[in-house]
């Protein structure tokens, strides 16, 4: 157990590992997030090759007289009440779950870390407008918001998107805000203005880097958070509009049938848990691999 | 302390009334013409006109806007466009319910959380944090309109054990609290985890134990009464999870709370319903939010005195 | 299906779970009858309520004129002994003598003068329905009970609009008491409101003062709301409710095996259709509308949305309503996916391309049918983009005319021209359709005031022919009325249309128990 | 005459104040003292006395609030950013805590090189990188460092990044906050040897700033002692060791624990009481409430000003000024 | 021996973490007797706070793992003890001190009843009685008891210092282990603490271990001393021993990097080198690689603690070859 090195060759052999290169690292030990991730690279997958699988007007969304089976070899999940396979419609429907909670979630991101970082760096009235803006939508459950935005521009899948995003945007931005201004009086800010560099270049060079860790943690969490709302959004009937195979649509369409068809509800309520969970193991890893204080 | 909370009462005048203009405005862009809802299908175009000029509708918006926010300060949130109730009385009627019901949820949800928090702390690393990280884990990556159905599936339809939904007796709570409880059971647990995970690292939990305090002493005397400030937060910020998942759990179990009474009102375009509710809303989560701040000066006595100095 | 306490009494307690059956007044009887229902009541005022729910609470509190009898569709009497028309221009009712309102107090022609007068007026605050008597010039009482109505000119139709619930017969000496808030909950039916939860239940007592010999039963009535289909067949099943309106179809079977539960079966007549805007580009194409027609699969529809429930239809008219051809008497574009695709190339679209859209209103059927239609229209080259909106504002989107295509119902029995004349006839309000076409109307207007039995069935007819044969909508089904109740439910009667009649209902107590 | 030393950093009645809750916090008030170049003014003074808020506003890096800046004969006092950052070749500053004060995501080439691109020192990729091991050089840091984090290193090392970050510039005046106080007694020697050498080898001057007065006996030619944002005593080292004239001077000496056993130490003067806060403070000597020697009359005197006791020895005391005889 | 109120013996301590395994202690051995006050010195990761940790059984496990040593108070072997004997020895028999005031006070609690918690704890008094005795320490530690109900976050550092002081002391515990007590304060303040300790100790008949790495403090307060390298004991004897008759390399290349002792602007003599990472300490002795008297056989075996003369020991091999004199000691 005892070798005997230098103190030099010791430092040699953890020479030039950036702190990305060491989350990484800690990261693919951490069990969780790595069944997470696995998870996610075959769904991401799976989406992908059911586009080249299915056809969408036949498979997705037409019609078959095989109504209301329940699982089955030939149709794993069962199928609904139009006929269709849920199997297919819940592979298939996973690109609208990722795609609308990764978009709104980037649009949040976007939006929340420009007020964020705003409102963080010059303090003052700024940071008095965006707070307490902020603030008031944080009052009104995210829920709420979305409905009312959904309900009246329209129920589609872009009002959803914008409904969701901004959501996202309060979280954002209240991270990257309270990240902003700890890391505002970090001495090496202090430093980098002594060796002359302008704002600008601060801001862009050492601020938003080291606010990134706790975002990045909380990109994954926020998208598998969207998930669940803009299923539930679905469900309630403001999302996703029907035929389109959207897992919370899915849902709500089960719901019905649920007492006849358990499995139309079954299927896309497990394959939207299972997407989060692996969201959160994945998330939970990166935390634990950012945060400085396991670092010791 | 008395001056804050004045204080913060005051500061609520201007939030709700941007609020408010922001929602008058909102759903005045939605449309919704209240006479098509109000008349029957066949009306003439005279009665819709005139009821449109009894109204008030064809006024210009900030006329409107003010005559509704001077309405409030009379105490008249006017009435539904669809059932022509009083719109505060409808809330009020309703507010009970989810009360009941995010209350239930929260008390069940902290009954389960604190204890499975700072146990699966105090154990870190070992099996037991394991297995309470994982049911966590499940806990919040669950949709809990899901859960609900799924409760539903078993618990009424599979074994009749309880009610699948409406208002009743105890056993009707059962199951929207669970539902409602559980997901927040689970966010409680790993934030009241963190908070431990972080207390016990404390220098005052080593000073505690120095002085030859317990074990239990050291964790629920010094521990867990400061890890409770960041618990208290996050219960803070989870009402309006609470809120959200009341609105999924009152549509599934056909609980008749505000959340349903808004979302119903919203497909109806029930403009004053929608108005009133999210403005009542948004007061009620504003007294919550200054309860949350309230009992955490309770909780950390250099916030109380933050509270003092600030004039 | 039943278990519970039966100890428990009390207003919350009663309203919950009073599946034990605690005997009431009337020996035998169970002392309420829970029904659930899919919609909440909103209003009772009879002049200013517009849905079903309320009227079926109203059907109960409130008696009009003139009455429909459940199963012959015949007029029957009920606050008027008789009436007729004097001329083309008076109509006189003879009232009944000892009627009273549930207040005790005698209700006579004032009262019905009174109603009319109020229901003509045209303050939207005390009247939405001066619009359906329009012809009505005025209203006077001709001694203590003999009414008389002045009108412009003869109708076949005035008849049936005083039949309605917004014309139930009010009292005059309640509007007067100033100290009364609501007065239009005075009526002279067997039952009187009680008390209103909202969300929750509406609650109806009997009418101790009920002044006619068929009184009601049950103690109390109560709706409750149980908006979503499945928890209403899961509390008829535990005992929670003894009626389950509107069970899904997918959930029958589960309430016919069930041996305390009745499942009532009988023809519907609310009609279902996929609508047209004839105005505008495309479908004012008289060709393309004939080519949808014949691309839609009516059999599935009705077997993915009503378990086979149901039956198929070409005329616009609800079935059963007088002069209604069925589908072997008439000719339409029935499903025929190659006749449709000739139809398109004759409409000018070979090889499809089109795109339209659908509006839909986001509660059930409308959400499943929609996503089929899209799926049938696909396959003639027409792509539909559904767009969903709550109803109210599915109607005003309608109304200005933004549709291409719309999913809507309509259910109207008695009268022929509150049919022809709401959706077709060019100009009104409600022509969703926005048809704008003069034999339509000409024929409507015949139809109205054509005293002849057997003309009018035969202009009827060749209406119903017309409109078969241009295609303003869709007609797609209309769904067999389906009802569950507790098997022990005694002396319901159902209106054809669905609009149920509570009054008598009561559930009998098993008497070996 | 030829030896006239040159001033290469004079401060006249600097003056800083905060704007708190709770009042006007005075961290630096009314200042003054000059630099003759290559040479070390050392400060010294309690916590929260305003010692690094003093190296701060000189730097301009805080603007400060009176008073005036004279560096190199130019008046800064009024320049803004955009001038102030051409100047930044000139003047550098060296952090107190090496942990904090470098950015944890650069390597150290990145670290030490980015002075020199961002002045364009020099432009080509190659030189920037040769300077940057030269520079790891002169400060003592193995050249297999260079692309390695700060957080893999320790203190001292990270030191001396601090140290080569601001040589990069070939400043003229050095501003050290503490640069030794987080570390261990046998790095910091190493560091203090570090920065003897290179003034001795550049000719550079310090603001040594440090609350250890040992290490500033024996790194500075003057010491200037600050209490509550002011100067209470300045004077070349020697003589303030062996003269302590302030009354808080003199207990700050005797505070020091020396590590001498059984050899006579001198007398202990504890002071009482705790620090003060410098908000809302009155206009009397600021060192009244915890004096020993002060005399009757301070409470209802002026604060004291500096006066000069002997060559080059400043004193702002009025029973020492009393003395003296001013 | 029996005279001594804490003798540690061969004492292991690891840090067992994901990375590695910390080896913090390494056959540590001390003892103090009664009534005298021996200072701890040691750089930066010595394993001073691991040692003090362990004399309460207080080490963080996980990761820390006592591996294996005797560590006696009053003669009890600390390590054997039940929970409850543990909970009954600590602040009552052994009290300690933290380093950083700041934070080692509960910011919920009065400091009044943070006091009394103690004496609660471990005398048969009700909570009245107990508050009563906690405003005395504050008195005795020169805190006006009127700030009994006052909380951590509305005094400064010397006063927190001073209550942590009253907190320990409260129920006249026969040993006090103080952990860089007055690192966190300002020099006057630091003084006035120092002294205050002292005199506490005298007067209540206390022993001290004083953990440091200021060797001027160690100087002002302890009667004895041991120098402590990557977890071993390298030097231990009376103040007098060590100071002015310093025996081992490394505690005399710690004078010589004290800047105060030499005239300005002369070279400090620095150890150079860093200390080696505890978790792979190098084979032989660890200070043999910055030992600028190190031999090859210096690397090859670890040092025992030799007798020099009276209490004074040394660890260093060196001392094998008798002629063996230390640059300081040369020509002194
Ligand atoms: N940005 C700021 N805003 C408000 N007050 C400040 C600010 N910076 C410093 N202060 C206050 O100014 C006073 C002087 O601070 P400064 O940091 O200069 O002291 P210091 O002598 O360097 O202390 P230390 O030895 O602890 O580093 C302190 O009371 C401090 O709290
Ligand atoms: N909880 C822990 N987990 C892992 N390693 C630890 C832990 N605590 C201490 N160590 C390591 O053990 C070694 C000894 O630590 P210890 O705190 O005893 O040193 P110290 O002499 O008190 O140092 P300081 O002067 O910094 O207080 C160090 O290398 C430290 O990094
Ligand atoms: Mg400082
Ligand atoms: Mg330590």
């Amino acid at each position: 157990m005892r070798k005997n090195i230098t103190i030099e060759e010791a430092a040699q052999e953890v020479q030039g590992r950036s702190q990305a290169q060491e989350t990484l690292r800690r990261l693919l030990k951490n069990k969780g997030a790595i069944i997470g991730m696995v998870f996610l690279v075959l769904l991401v997958a799976a989406t992908i090759a059911s586009t080249f699988i299915y056809d969408y007007d036949t498979d997705i969304v037409g019609l078959s007289t095989e109504i209301f089976q329940g699982p089955s070899l030939e149709h794993w999940f069962g199928t609904d009440q139009t006929g269709r396979d849920i199997f297919a419609r819940v592979i298939y429907g996973a690109r609208y779950s990722l795609a609308i909670s990764i978009g709104s979630v980037a649009i949040g991101l976007v939006i929340g870390m420009i007020l964020g970082a705003l409102a963080g760096f010059y303090g003052g009235v700024i940071d008095q407008i965006v707070m307490r803006s902020n603030d008031i939508l944080y009052s009104i459950p995210n829920i709420m918001i979305a409905v009312v935005i959904v309900s009246l521009l329209g129920t589609s899948t872009v009002n959803l998107l914008l409904a969701l995003s901004i959501s996202s945007a309060t979280g954002f931005t209240r991270i990257t805000r309270a990240q902003v201004m700890t890391i505002r009086g970090e001495e090496y800010i202090e430093s980098a203005y002594a060796m002359g560099l302008p704002t600008w270049k601060i801001i862009l060079k050492h601020i938003i880097p080291n606010c990134l860790s706790p975002i990045i943690v909380q990109i994954t969490l926020r998208i598998g958070s969207t998930i669940i709302s803009a299923s539930s959004l679905s469900f309630l009937g403001v999302g996703v509009p029907s035929p389109t195979p959207e897992w919370g649509a899915m849902l709500s369409d089960g719901r019905g049938y649920i007492r006849s068809s358990g499995w139309m509800c079954m299927f896309p309520g497990l394959a939207i848990m299972l997407t989060v969970l692996a969201l959160n193991l994945l998330g939970d890893g990166l935390r634990d691999a950012l945060d400085p204080k396991l670092k010791k | 302390m008395i001056r804050y909370i004045i204080k913060r009462l005051l500061l609520m005048i201007p939030t709700l009334l941007v609020t408010s203009l922001l929602i008058f405005w909102a759903m005045d862009l939605a449309g919704g013409d209240p006479v098509q809802q109000i008349l029957p299908e066949n009306a003439t175009v005279e009665q819709q006109e005139a009821l449109r000029e009894s109204m008030g509708l064809n006024d210009p918006f900030l006329t409107r806007y003010f005559r509704y926010v001077g309405g409030i300060i009379t105490g008249d949130m006017g009435t539904s466009w669809k059932s022509g109730l009083d719109v505060f009385d409808t809330f009020m009627g309703r507010l009970p319910k989810t009360l009941l019901l995010g209350g239930t949820a929260l008390i069940f949800a902290c009954l389960i959380s604190i204890p499975l928090g700072v146990y699966t702390a105090i154990h870190q690393n070992s099996w037991k944090d394991t297995a309470g990280m994982v049911f966590a884990l499940f806990g919040v990556s669950m949709p809990n309109f899901w859960l609900g159905l799924m409760f539903i599936l078993l618990f009424s339809l599979k074994l009749g054990w309880l009610p699948s939904g409406g208002t009743g007796g105890i056993e009707y709570l059962i199951m929207p609290a669970a539902t409602v409880g559980l997901s927040l059971a689970a966010l409680l647990t790993r934030t009241t985890r963190s908070a431990m995970l972080d207390v016990i690292r404390q220098d005052y939990m080593t000073t505690a134990k120095a002085k030859g305090a317990s074990r239990n002493r050291v964790i629920y005397q010094h521990g867990l009464r400061n890890a409770m400030i960041p618990i208290v937060t996050a219960i803070g910020m989870q009402f309006s999870f609470v809120m959200t998942g009341s609105v999924l759990a009152e549509t599934v179990f056909a609980w008749p709370g505000i959340g349903r009474l808004i979302v119903d009102a919203i497909n109806k375009r029930d403009t004053p319903t929608v108005t009133g509710s999210i403005i009542l809303c948004c007061v009620m989560m504003a007294l919550i939010n200054l309860a949350t701040d309230i009992v955490y000066a309770f909780c950390d006595p250099r916030i109380k005195a933050q509270y003092s100095n600030k004039r | 299906a039943c278990g519970g306490d039966s100890g428990s009494s009390g207003d919350s307690g009663s309203t919950g779970t009073s599946s034990a059956g605690e005997e009431g007044s009337v020996p035998g009887v169970k002392k309420d009858l829970i029904v659930g229902t899919a919609a909440d009541i909103n209003q009772l005022n009879p002049m200013l309520q517009n849905d079903q729910a309320n009227n079926n609470c109203l059907v109960m509190t409130h008696q009009r004129l003139v009455s429909l009898d459940n199963e012959t569709n015949e007029k029957n009497p009920q606050l008027a002994t008789s009436w007729e028309w004097t001329d083309d221009n008076h109509l006189v009712f003879h009232l009944v003598e000892n009627a009273t309102f549930s207040t005790g107090e005698p209700l006579t022609a004032d009262d019905v003068v009174f109603t009319y007068e109020m229901a003509m007026s045209d303050d939207p605050t005390l009247s939405a329905v001066s619009g359906t008597l329009g012809l009505v010039e005025s209203v006077e009482a001709l001694d203590t009970y003999t009414v008389q109505f002045t009108t412009t000119q003869y109708s076949n139709e005035l008849l049936d609009t005083l039949m309605g619930v917004p014309m139930s017969i009010q009292s005059k000496a309640a509007w007067e008491d100033e100290s009364n808030e609501e007065p239009w909950l005075v009526g002279s039916g067997q039952y009187v409101f009680s008390e209103w939860k909202e969300g929750e239940y509406a609650k109806f007592v009997r009418n101790e003062n009920y002044w006619g010999d068929d009184p009601g039963m049950a103690d109390e009535i109560i709706f409750k709301p149980l908006l979503e289909a499945s928890q209403r067949v899961i509390a008829l099943q535990n005992g929670e409710i003894d009626v389950c309106i509107d069970p899904p179809a997918t959930e029958l079977e589960y309430l016919e095996e069930d041996e305390n539960i009745t499942v009532h079966t009988q023809p519907g007549t609310r009609l279902f259709y996929l609508g047209f805007n004839c105005e505008k580009e495309p479908f004012n194409n008289e060709k393309l509308r004939q080519a949808v027609s014949c691309a839609i699969d009516k059999d599935y529809i009705i077997e993915v949305v009503l378990g086979g429930r149901g039956k198929p239809q070409t005329s616009i008219l609800n079935r059963g309503v007088w002069s209604f051809l069925d589908d072997n008497e008439i000719e339409g574009y029935t499903y025929d996916l190659d006749r449709a695709k000739e139809l398109m190339a004759e409409a000018g679209y070979p090889d499809g391309g089109l795109t339209v859209n659908l509006y839909a209103a986001t509660d059930d059927p409308y959400k499943t049918i929609a996503p089929i239609i899209q799926a049938n229209l696909q396959q003639i080259g027409i792509t539909v983009n559904i767009q969903s909106f709550d109803q109210a504002t599915l109607k005003t989107e309608c109304q200005a005319g933004n549709q291409d295509m719309f999913l809507w119902r309509w259910n109207v029995i008695t009268r022929l021209d509150e049919t022809y004349r709401e959706l077709y006839y060019t100009g009104y309000p409600t022509n969703y359709h926005h048809l704008a076409d003069s034999y339509v109307d000409e024929m409507t207007d015949k139809i109205l005031v054509e005293k002849d039995a057997d003309v009018r069935m035969q202009e009827s007819q060749e209406l119903q022919q017309y409109m078969a044969e241009i295609v303003p909508q869709v007609p797609l089904y209309v769904p067999d009325l389906v009802i569950a109740y507790n098997k022990n439910l005694q002396g319901t009667y159902l209106f054809g249309g669905g609009n149920h009649v509570w009054s008598h209902a009561y559930v009998a107590l098993e008497s070996a128990e | 005459m030829a030896d006239e030393k040159k001033i290469i950093l004079e401060v006249q009645n600097l003056t800083k104040y905060f704007d708190t809750p709770k009042g006007k916090l005075h961290a630096v008030d009314g200042v003054s003292f000059q630099i003759e170049e290559g040479k070390t003014l050392g400060v010294v003074g309690e916590s929260g006395c305003g010692k690094s808020t003093t190296g701060r506003t000189l730097l301009k890096l805080t603007e400060p609030t009176s008073g005036k800046i004279i560096f190199d004969g130019e008046d800064i006092t009024r320049y803004n950013r955009s001038r102030m950052r051409a100047l930044r070749t000139k003047m550098q500053m060296i952090f107190q805590d090496p942990f904090s004060s470098l950015d944890p995501r650069q390597s150290i080439m990145q670290l030490i090189s980015e002075p020199i691109k961002e002045h364009k020192l020099l432009s080509r990729k190659e030189e920037i990188e040769k300077r940057t091991l030269e520079l790891m050089d002169i400060v003592g840091l193995a050249r297999r460092f260079v692309n390695s984090y700060p957080h893999e290193l320790d203190g001292g090392r990270r030191q001396r990044i601090g140290i080569a970050r601001a040589l990069a510039v070939n400043p003229k005046l050095i501003v050290c906050d503490e640069p030794v106080s987080a570390l261990d007694v046998s790095i910091q020697a190493q560091i203090l040897n570090l920065l003897k050498q290179l003034q001795r080898d550049m000719g550079l001057t310090y603001v040594f700033i440090t609350h250890d007065l040992s290490v500033v006996k024996y790194f500075s030619d003057d010491i200037a002692v600050m209490y509550l944002g002011q100067m209470v005593e300045k004077a070349p080292s020697d003589e303030i060791f062996a003269n302590p004239a302030h009354p808080y001077t003199q207990s700050l000496l005797s505070a020091i624990p020396l590590p001498i056993v059984g050899k006579e130490k001198p007398e202990r003067k504890l002071i009482k009481g705790e620090v003060t806060s410098p908000v809302n403070l009155p206009d009397q000597c600021r060192f009244l409430k915890r004096c020993d020697a002060c005399m009757e009359d301070c409470a209802h005197r002026p604060n004291p000003q500096l006066t000069e006791i002997s060559p080059d020895h400043f004193v702002a005391c009025h029973m020492v000024a009393d003395k003296y005889g001013a | 021996m029996a005279d001594n109120v804490l003798e540690i013996k061969d004492l292991v301590v690891h840090y067992e973490t994901d990375d590695g395994c910390v080896e913090a202690v390494n056959g540590l051995s001390i003892s103090i007797g009664r009534e005298r006050t021996l200072g701890l010195v040691g750089e930066t990761g010595a394993g001073k706070t691991t040692t003090a940790l362990s004399i309460l059984n207080l080490v963080p496990n996980p990761p820390g793992v006592i591996k294996s040593g005797e560590i006696l108070v009053e003669g009890k072997n600390v390590l054997q003890m039940s929970e409850k004997e543990l909970e009954s020895m600590r602040g009552n028999d052994v009290a300690m001190i933290f380093q950083d005031p700041m934070t080692a006070l509960n910011p919920v609690m009065t400091v009044g009843s943070q006091i009394a918690e103690s004496i609660q704890l471990h005398q048969n008094v009700d909570a009245k009685e107990a508050m009563e005795k906690a405003k005395e320490m504050l008195r005795t530690v020169g805190i006006s008891d009127s700030r009994a109900g006052d909380y951590p976050h509305q005094f400064s550092g010397g006063m927190k210092q001073r209550v942590i002081i009253a907190i320990a002391l409260a129920c006249q515990p026969n040993l006090l282990i103080a952990d860089e007590p007055t690192t966190a304060l300002d020099v006057t303040i630091q003084a006035q603490v120092l002294s205050l300790m002292k005199d506490l100790i005298v007067n209540n008949h206390m022993s001290m271990l004083l953990i440091t790495h200021d060797l001027g403090v160690v100087a002002e307060t302890c009667d004895d001393v041991a120098v402590v390298y990557a977890g071993r004991i390298v030097e231990v004897g009376s103040a007098d021993d060590v100071f002015n008759h310093t025996r081992h390399p490394y505690t005399e290349g710690l004078f010589d990097s004290l800047p105060n002792l030499r005239q300005r602007g002369e070279e400090l003599v620095p150890i150079k080198g860093l200390m080696p990472d505890p978790m792979n300490l190098p084979q032989g002795c660890t200070f043999a690689e910055r030992c600028p008297y190190a031999t090859e056989a210096c690397r090859e075996n670890i040092p025992e603690l030799r007798h020099v003369e009276g209490s004074h020991y040394v660890a260093c091999d060196a001392y094998r070859d008798p002629s063996f004199r230390l640059r300081r000691n040369q020509n002194g």
